[in-house]
C-alpha cells in the first residue's frame, strides 16, 4: 500500500473580487500552492445570488489548499483580521495526502 | 420620445427579460455569453469614436467635454453623498459607496442612449466613447475621501494597490485600448473589421439588454436591502444627475446631441468598474445596497425614462443658448 | 429532396459532429457558446415570424393552425404512451416521460425544416413559429397525467410547481416574447436589428448542428439504456407523428409548407423544455432512456430523413386536397 | 491562534434540474447559506455524461453547506425521503471552522 | 434519523488532459462513480497558471470519488506508479454517506 | 511592410492585450467565448479553403504542397531538438517536447498571415488550409521519436492510444471536416452560410488576437522556466524554419503568397494540439516550458515581425526562380 501522510485541507470561500488580494497572503505564510473553484451561486437566509451577472462584483469563488498543521495555524492567523470586513467563509479538514512530502 | 422608445426593440428586449424575471421564469443568458457581448460592444463603440475622432481631429469642443466629464465624475458624488446619508439614511461608508457609482457611468446605459438617439436624428460626437471612458474611474476617488473622511472603520489599506486596479480595470483598458486603435486605424485601416462591429451592433445590443433586464429585476426581487428612501433615492439622483450633466453640457457649446449624452452619462450609475473597485477598497460597504440600487433600479429607470428625459431637455435648452 | 438535403452544409456539418463524436474526437463546442447559439436561434426565428405576422396580420388559418397544433400536443403522447408500454417494453413511468417528449416539439428540428423548405422553395408561413411554440408544453400535461394513472408511484407532489415551472420555461418565454417583439416592432422596427439576425442565422444554424451531431452521437455511445425495440421506436413514432401532422395540416387548409413544418413539428421530439420539466415531475423516470430516444435517435432521423419525407408527403397530399 | 469550532461540511451531489426544490428544503431547515459548484461531467458504471449539451437536464451540481450537527440531522431527515427518486448523493464530513458561531 | 455509513473521499488533482486515462483506472478498480470539478485557476510557489488558456493543455480538474476503504486503497495503489511523472496531488478525508450501500 | 503590419487593427488588438496583460490589467476574455472564437475561425478557414478547392479542382501545385508540408512537419523536429538540447541546454523529454511544437503549427498564425498577405495584395492558394492540417500532427511523432530514442525515462506507454489522439484532435477534425464541406458544398452551397462566415471574420480575429495577446504577455510574465537561451531559440527556430518553408515553397514552384505561407506554417510553433499530446505522451516534460516558448515568444514574434519576413523572402526569390 501506498504511504500516505495527514495534511489540512483548507477551503476559503471569498468574493472573486478580494482572491488576487488573498493569494498575496498566501505567498507569505508560503503554502505550496492554491486552486481556485468558481461558485455557480450561492444564497443565506438574507439574499441569493447568482454567478450570471455582468459585474463580476457579486461572484463568489473557493480557494482550495492543502498545508501541513503548522502552516495552516500562520494562515488562520494571517486571515484573522480580515474574517469580519471580507465576510469569509473558512474550513479546515483532515486528509491522508498520497506523496504528501511536498506539503 | 418616450413611445418611440417604448416600441424599439432594443427597449422590448429589455422589458422582455424584465418581464421573464418578474414571473421568476428560469430564463438565463450564460455568463461567458454576456461577458463576450460586453466586450464586443466596448470593442464597437471605442472604434468608432476612436474612428471618427481620427476624421474630425481633436477640436476644442472635445477638450471642454473631456474636462466637464473629468469635473463631474469628481464632483457628482458629494451631492449624492450627502443624500444618501440624510434622506438615504446609510453609514458614511455605504453612502460612500454608493455615491462612487452614481459618480461613475454605466456603458450599456451610454450605448443605448446612443441607439436611441441616432435613430431620432439626434447624432452625438464620436469624442463622448472617450469622455465616458474619463469618467468611469474619477468618482471612486470621490467616494473613498467621503467614506474615510466619516468613518475610521474604512481603512486606507492597500490605497496603492487601488489606484492601479482601477487604472487597469479590463474595462477602461478596453474601451480606451479600442478609442486609440481607432484613431490610429482611421477610416481606411477600420474598413476590413468594420463588417463585425456594425452588423452585429444594435441586434447584440438587443440580447445584451434582455440579459440586463433580467439582472435588474432579480436584483430588485432577491434583496431585502432597499428600503422605499433609498428606492426614490435611485430615481431621483439620476434625475438631478441628467439634469446637471445636460445643463452644463449645453453651458459648454456641445451640440444637443451631445449634451443629452453627457447628460446621460451623469445620471447613469456604475455596474462594472466601481463595484469591483469598492468590494476592494470598503470591503465592509454591503453590495447588495450599491448592486440594488445602480442595476435594480438607476439602470431601467435611465433606459426607460432618463434618455428620453436628458434629451427633451438638450433640445429644449438647445435654442435658449444657441 | 434527400439528396439535396445530403449535400447543404447546415446538414453537413451535422454529419460532421455525428461523425466525430463515433470516431471519439476530443471535438467539444463550449457550452455557454451552444446556449447563446440556441438563444440566439430562438430570438431570430421568434423576431422573423412576428414580424411576418405582423404584415400579414390574424388569419382564420393562423387560428386553425394554433388549434390544431395544441391539439396534437395534447393527443400525440397517448399514442406513444401505449407503444412505449407495449412494444417498448417501458413501464408506465419511462413510457409517460417518453411520451411526453414526442408529444412536444424539438426547436433546432424546426428550424432545420425551415431552411431546407425554403431552399427549396417551399416557404412556410411565419405564424408557424407561433404554433410551435404553443406545441411545447400541453404534452407534458398528457404525459404526466398517464404516467400517474397508471403508476401510484408518480406522486402528485409539487403539481402546482410544475405548471408554474413549465409555463415559464426559458425558451417558451424567448420564443412567445421575441415573437410578441416582431409583432409590436413590425418590419419597419426590425430593419435595424435584422442584419445580426438574418446575416448571421445560417452560419449559426451549421455551427449549432455541429453540436447537434456531436451531442447525438455521444448518447448513442454512451447509453446503455436503449433496446432493439425503443431504437425502433425512436424511428416509428416520427414517422407516425409525422404522418399525423401533415396530413392533418393539410386538411385544415394549410399551403404545403406550412402542412409539412405541422408534420416536422409533430414527428420531432423535444429536448429542452421536456427533459427539465420531466426530471421534477417524475424524478423516477429514467433520464437516460428519454434523453437516449429524442436526441439520439428521433432528433438525427428527423434531420436527415423526417425533413424531407413530411415535405413529399405534404406535396403529394397537395393536389388531392387543393 | 484564531478560535474555530467543529461544524459539519454537507455535499449534495444532485441533477440541476432539482437545485430550486432543494434549496426549498434547506431555508426550511434554516440553514444559513448554500453554495453551488457545476459538476462538468461525470460517469457511474453504466453511462457517462457532459455537462455540455444543450439541453440541460443531465447536468449535475454539487450544493454545499457548512451546518452545526443539530441541523444537519435536520437536514438529512428532510431529504431522506427523496433520496432513492431523486438519485441523491449526500456526504457530510467534519471541518473546523473559524468564525463559526454564524452556524 | 436516517442511516449513515462511513466512506472515503477521494479528490484528484489533475491536468485535464489526463483525466481520460485516469477515468480508465478509475474503471478497472471498479469504483462505482466519479464527478469532475474544474479549477478556475492556480498556482504553486514557481508559477501561476489560468484556466482562461486556448490551449487546454494548462487547464487542471479535480475528480471527485466516493468509495469504500477497500476501493480506496485499491485505486491509491494503482495510481502510485503514475503519481510523480503525472504530477498528481491526491487527497482522501473521511465522509459520513447516506445512501452508502452503493459505493 | 511591417509598418503597415504594425498599423491593422487585426495587429493593434494583439499589441493592446499584450501591453494590458504588462500593465497587470484583469481584462480577460472569458475561456469559452476564446473557444468558440477558434471553432468559428477553423470552420470558416476551412469552408472557404475547401469552396476554393472545389473551384480550382486539384492541381499537382496542392500535391506537392501537401507531400512539402508533410515532409516539413516530420523534418523539422530533428533541427530543433538539437538545438535545444545544445544551446538550449534541455534535456532529451523537455527538447524533443518542445521539437515537435515547433514541426506543428499554430492556427492563428497562420489565418493573421492570410489576412495580412491579402491585404497587400498577396493571395495564397485556398489549399494552403489543407496543407495546414495535415502538418498539424506529424511533428508529434518526431519529437516523441527523438525524445524516446534519447532517454529511458520517456516510456511507450499508451502510444496505441495516442495515434488516436493525435488523428482524432478536435482542431485537426474540425479544420479537414469543413474543408472537405467546402469541396462537398461548393461555392453554390457554401453561398447561404457564407455571410456569417465572410462579416465576421476579420473582426473575431480582432477580439481573438487580442485574448491571444494576453495570453501570451502572462505567459511570459508568470513563467520563470524560460532561460536566456530559451529565449533565443524561440526566436531563432522561427527564422531558421520560416526560411527553411519560403525557399523549399518557392523551389517546388508555389506562388510567392503560398511560398510565403508554407514559410509561416514552418515558422509557427503549435499551441493546442501538440501541448495536450504532449501532455499525455511525455507527461514528465515541463509545460511550463513548452508553452511559454511557443506561447509566449515565438507567437508574438511571427505576427509582429515572422510573416513580414516570410513575405519578403517569398518576394524576393520570386524573380530568381520565376
Ligand atoms: N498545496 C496545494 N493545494 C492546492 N492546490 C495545489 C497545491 N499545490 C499545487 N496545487 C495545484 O496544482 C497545480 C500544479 O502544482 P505543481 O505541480 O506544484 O506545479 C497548481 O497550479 C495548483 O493548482
Ligand atoms: N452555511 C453556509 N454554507 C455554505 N455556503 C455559505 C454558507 N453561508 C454562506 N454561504 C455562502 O456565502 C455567501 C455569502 O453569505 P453571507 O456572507 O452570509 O451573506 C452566500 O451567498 C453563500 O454562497
Ligand atoms: N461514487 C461516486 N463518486 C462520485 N460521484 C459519483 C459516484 N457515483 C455517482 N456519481 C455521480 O453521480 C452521477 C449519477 O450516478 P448514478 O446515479 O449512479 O447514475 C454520476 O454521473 C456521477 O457524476
Ligand atoms: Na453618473
Ligand atoms: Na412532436
Ligand atoms: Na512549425
Amino acid at each position: 500500500m501506498v504511504a500516505t501522510v495527514q495534511r489540512k485541507r483548507i477551503e476559503i470561500l471569498l468574493d472573486t473580487p478580494l482572491v488576487p488580494r488573498m493569494i498575496e497572503i498566501i505567498k507569505k505564510v508560503d503554502i505550496s500552492g492554491w486552486s481556485l473553484i468558481k461558485i455557480a451561486s450561492g444564497g443565506s437566509r438574507a439574499e441569493r445570488w447568482d454567478h450570471d451577472e455582468v459585474t463580476g462584483a457579486a461572484a463568489k469563488s473557493i480557494i482550495l489548499m492543502i498545508a501541513n498543521e503548522e502552516k495552516t495555524n500562520q494562515l488562520a492567523d494571517a486571515i484573522a483580521p480580515l474574517l469580519e470586513s471580507y465576510g469569509l467563509l473558512i474550513t479546515i479538514g483532515n486528509v491522508e495526502v498520497v506523496r504528501g512530502d511536498r506539503f | 420620445m418616450i413611445v418611440e422608445t417604448l416600441t424599439s426593440p432594443v427597449i422590448l428586449f429589455f422589458i422582455l427579460g424584465f418581464f421573464a424575471a418578474c414571473i421568476r421564469s428560469d430564463l438565463t443568458i450564460p455568463e461567458p455569453f454576456a461577458k463576450a457581448m460586453s466586450i464586443y460592444l466596448m470593442a464597437a463603440i471605442g472604434l468608432k469614436g476612436g474612428v471618427e475622432v481620427a476624421s474630425t481631429g481633436f477640436t476644442t469642443e472635445l477638450a471642454a467635454a473631456a474636462v466637464t466629464g473629468l469635473a463631474l465624475s469628481f464632483a457628482l458624488p458629494v451631492i449624492a453623498f450627502y443624500l444618501l446619508k440624510s434622506f438615504g439614511r446609510l453609514g458614511s461608508i455605504d453612502a460612500g459607496a454608493v455615491a462612487a457609482h452614481y459618480g461613475s457611468v454605466s456603458v450599456v446605459t451610454f450605448v443605448t442612449a446612443i441607439e436611441l438617439l441616432t435613430n431620432q436624428g439626434m447624432k452625438p460626437e464620436g469624442f463622448m466613447v472617450g469622455v465616458m471612458a474619463l469618467m468611469e474611474t474619477p468618482a471612486i476617488i470621490t467616494g473613498l475621501l467621503l467614506a474615510r473622511a466619516a468613518s475610521k472603520d474604512a481603512k486606507q489599506d492597500g490605497s496603492g494597490n487601488l489606484a492601479h486596479e482601477v487604472l487597469t480595470n479590463g474595462s477602461v483598458v478596453l474601451l480606451i485600448g479600442a478609442f486609440v486603435i481607432g484613431i490610429i486605424a482611421g477610416t481606411e485601416g477600420f474598413a476590413p473589421v468594420k463588417p463585425l462591429f456594425e452588423v452585429g451592433f444594435k441586434g447584440v445590443l438587443c440580447l445584451f439588454l434582455l440579459d440586463m433586464g433580467l439582472i435588474a429585476a432579480r436584483r430588485l426581487l432577491q434583496t431585502r436591502k432597499i428600503t422605499i428612501n433609498l428606492a426614490i433615492l435611485g430615481i431621483i439622483l439620476p434625475l438631478i444627475n441628467g439634469t446637471i450633466g445636460t445643463v452644463i453640457g449645453t453651458s459648454i457649446g456641445l451640440d444637443p446631441a451631445s449634451a443629452a449624452i453627457l447628460g446621460v452619462l451623469a445620471a447613469s450609475a456604475s455596474y462594472i468598474a466601481v463595484p469591483a473597485a469598492m468590494r476592494l477598497a470598503l470591503p465592509q460597504a454591503d453590495p447588495g445596497i450599491y448592486l440594488s440600487m445602480s442595476l435594480g433600479i438607476t439602470f431601467p429607470f435611465n433606459i426607460i425614462f432618463g434618455i428620453s428625459l436628458c434629451a427633451a431637455l438638450a433640445n429644449f435648452l438647445a435654442p435658449i443658448t444657441g
